[in-house]
């Protein structure tokens, strides 16, 4: 029961401290290593799923005839590197915010806007 | 026989994991970093012997190949306070 | 219990312990270093359920990549930042309430290793058995990756140019 | 030049031969050419740099391994002890040990065996000395005695020292 | 072969055992790096000498002497920029507190 | 104590940056046999740069690899990729259907493999390496 499922559970658990840092932390490079995190642990349930008991990695050889499925593995792999340059994109977008406000803390940044409202 | 070197893997990388949580300076998380590369290069080329496919002894190649440049990069940030800046001579 | 199932929970456990300890530091650059560590784990854990060139990957991209460009983004912000919260109780509140629900479904799940589950039955064997002849190279994941799915790859490439067009017209100087 | 970068391209195409050990003509050309690119791009970096050329590795390399790696073991073991002894008995401090003859090369090489020893490590270094850190007194002793200094001194060629004057 | 193997394989990894243990154990910074130094040093060895001897593949033998060449190059390289970094970071701060 | 990168660490670092320079190009020759192709390529390839970027300075870089010419090859890999699906079109076959390329179908898969692997090296390192550039200028 407990390796049954055992993936799954972790994965869920991975997934909530990424969603946990992204709304409780305010500072925002934390919000983009929760989001990283949360990825991964998208990434794992993909894998997790494509593993079959016995097999072993897909790279073809005669001896063997039980693999693991592939597909999972070719969405992740690309994911992967898609995933680096979405977080260089965020990281680019956090950059210059902190030119704008002079900080990558979410409550300075809200309270310099509406100071700004407000004048 | 692979079996028990691969728990005592696992058991340091625990360790380790323990002295990058406590730090408790930037110095002893950045060895411990670079330790565990060290442990996690150890443990894919004992999962290759596992597994009865040993040839996937690229991707722990990889790693003794490029696991120290995130150390330097976070030595040269301490240091310099930037990634690209040249040397001062 | 094979040894492959220990190393498998015994690397979760340790990715979960990680991603723990992540969440409650308050040192910006250690939080980087420790996703240093978060990364090495989960490219172990894919070795571990056969995905090998998913291990690459992450091999190259967390040891080599992700945290430079996190530390890239230090150098701009200041390195002696940390972190500061928002109120507690309400994301506790919503995780809970996310993570059971989440919890829930996985008991629908097939079971971890299942080789009747569903994602078995329907494209890959095919690729598995007849890649060999159709394409004529070993590594089924490439022929997927290059020739099956060609089409997809070549919009994955495209987002990756995307996001360096982004990148910059964010940071880019002017043309001089 | 292009001897040394025909050097390098020989022992670049001996390193992918190793990885490969495939030897098909299509994948020993595709080899070929990353190594000629591959030298060329070194050259352009200055990064095998003639220092390089002066570690042949000559009679005394196959003499000096065993050596190393009994030294290895010793204080592998020493250190071990320290570690397992309730008391921990150590004295950490700093010293220095003196590098005049060595090539560029042959310094880096030095404080990496220094370092890989686990009871002294390379802290700093100069063109003079290198600064090390040793867990006790009689390490350090050790090292200044000079037995490393002049067997890795033995790996370097005879005619390295000339050619950088 | 195979018994020389379980030998290597066992040692290995109680030295990364101490090691690791003498991290946990010793006071500053500057004495771990030694600890950590057991776990690159003779624990990678021994561990890869031993499954060395557990192979009869040519390639995988070159391919993990390769890795454990690269390792002896650059575990050293990083614990010396390691401690250079962190003994400047001492000067700094006592220099900074005169 | 001056503020210079360490000799050994610079000794080391040039001898290691064309072992990992070889191994990426390894890599992405190898992506058919073993794990490895294009992506996992460009990215130990971009790595090899930032290393030498690190230990010698940006200005010594982009010598070398400079901004202008990497901001092409990003471009010049897609279109690489993007050239392979217009040809086979032309050739009468479907987008990026490999199999008109040459007389013996298996042959032709083998060339399109290559060529588009090539063609998301090419990118992947390029847009890396512009990334980090970009980064790194910006924190000036």
């Amino acid at each position: 029961m407990l390796a049954d499922y055992y993936n799954y559970w972790v994965v869920i658990i991975l997934m909530m401290i990424g969603f946990y840092i992204v709304i409780s932390d305010a500072n925002l490079i934390k919000k983009i290593i929760g989001l990283t995190i949360f990825q991964t642990s998208v990434f794992i349930l993909f894998i997790s799923m494509g593993k079959v008991d016995g097999g072993t990695a897909p790279i073809l050889v005669d001896t063997l005839t039980v693999y693991s499925n592939p597909l999972p593995h070719v969405l992740i792999l690309t994911a992967i590197v898609v995933g680096v340059a979405t977080t260089a994109l965020g990281l680019a977008i956090i950059a210059r915010i902190h030119r704008a406000y002079g900080s990558v803390d979410e409550n300075v940044i809200h309270a310099q806007d509406e100071k700004q409202e407000k004048a | 026989m692979f079996i028990s070197a691969t728990i005592a893997i696992l058991v340091v990388m625990l360790i380790l994991l323990l002295r990058a949580a406590l730090g408790p300076t930037v110095f002893d998380r950045i060895l411990a970093i670079n330790t565990f590369g060290t442990a996690t290069v150890l443990l894919i080329a004992l999962f290759g012997f596992l597994t009865k496919r040993p040839d996937f002894m690229d991707i722990a190649l990889l790693y003794a190949l490029i696991n120290f440049t995130s150390t330097i990069a976070v030595l040269k940030l301490f240091r310099y306070g930037s990634l690209g800046k040249a040397e001062d001579e | 219990m094979g040894i492959e199932t220990i190393i498998n929970l015994s690397l979760l456990t340790l990715l979960a312990l990680s991603a723990i300890v992540l969440m409650r530091l308050q040192n910006l650059l250690a939080v980087v270093l420790l996703s240093g560590i978060y990364s090495l784990l989960s490219a172990g854990l894919f070795v571990s359920l056969d995905a090998v060139d998913v291990a690459f990957t992450e091999a190259a991209v967390g040891a080599g990549l992700t945290t430079i460009l996190l530390l890239g983004a230090i150098a701009i912000i200041g390195k002696e930042q940390t972190v500061s919260r928002h109120g507690k109780l309400l994301p506790l509140v919503v995780i809970a309430i996310t993570a059971s629900a989440l919890i829930y479904g996985t008991l629908d799940m097939p079971i971890f290793g299942d080789p009747t589950a569903p994602i078995h039955a329907y494209v890959a064997p095919r690729y598995l058995f007849q890649s060999g002849e159709e394409i004529g190279i070993p590594n089924v994941v490439t022929s997927v990756l290059a020739s099956y799915r060609g089409y997809d790859t070549l919009g994955e490439v495209a987002v990756v140019f995307t996001a360096a067009i982004g990148v910059l017209l964010l940071l880019g100087k002017p043309n001089k | 030049m292009l001897k040394h970068t025909l050097i390098t391209t020989f022992i670049l195409f001996i390193l992918w031969l190793l990885l490969s050990g495939h030897l098909e003509p299509l994948l020993l050309s595709l080899g070929l050419l990353s190594c000629l690119f591959v030298a060329w791009l070194s050259h352009k970096l200055a990064l095998l740099n003639s220092d390089f050329q002066t570690l042949r590795f000559n009679l005394n390399l196959p003499k000096f391994l065993p050596w190393f790696f009994i030294e290895l073991v010793k204080s592998n073991l020493d250190v071990s002890w320290r570690i397992l002894h309730p008391t921990l008995s150590i004295q950490p401090n700093i010293s220095t040990v003196p590098i005049t003859k060595h090539s560029e090369v042959g310094k880096a090489v030095y404080a990496n065996c220094i370092t890989l020893t686990p009871g002294t490590y390379s802290i700093d270094i100069n063109s003079a000395v290198i600064e090390v850190h040793s867990l006790t007194k009689n390490l350090a002793h050790d090292l200044q005695r000079g037995e490393m200094s002049k067997r890795i001194l033995a790996l370097e060629s005879t005619s390295a020292k000339t050619s950088k004057l | 072969m195979i018994i020389i193997g379980w030998i290597l394989l066992l040692l290995g990894s109680a030295f990364c055992l101490i090691g690791t243990l003498g991290l946990m154990r010793f006071p500053d910074f500057f004495s771990r790096v030694h600890a950590a130094g057991i776990v690159d040093s003779l624990g990678a060895i021994l561990i890869l000498l031993g499954l060395i001897t557990q192979t009869q593949d040519v390639l995988i033998i070159i391919k993990l002497l390769l890795i454990l060449l690269f390792m002896m190059l650059t575990g050293p390289t990083a614990v010396h920029a390691l401690a250079r970094a962190a003994l400047l970071d001492a000067k700094d701060k006592n220099s900074n507190n005169k | 104590m001056s503020k210079k990168i360490s000799l050994i660490l610079r000794q080391t670092c040039n001898l290691i940056i064309p072992a990992v320079l070889l191994y990426a190009l390894y890599v992405q020759f190898h992506g058919d046999y073993g794990p490895g192709g294009g992506f996992q390529a460009g990215v130990i390839f971009a790595a090899a740069v930032i290393l030498y970027t690190l230990v010698h300075g940006r200005e010594k870089a982009q010598r070398i690899f400079p901004a202008s010419i990497i901001r092409i090859f990003v471009a010049l890999g897609l279109l690489l990729y993007a050239a392979v699906g217009v040809i086979t079109m032309v050739m009468g076959g479907n987008f990026l259907d490999y199999s008109v390329l040459l007389h013996a179908p298996q042959h032709a898969q083998h060339l399109g493999i290559f060529v588009i692997e090539l063609g998301v090296g090419v990118t992947v390192a390029a847009v890396m390496i512009i990334i980090f550039y970009a980064l790194d200028e910006y924190s000036d």
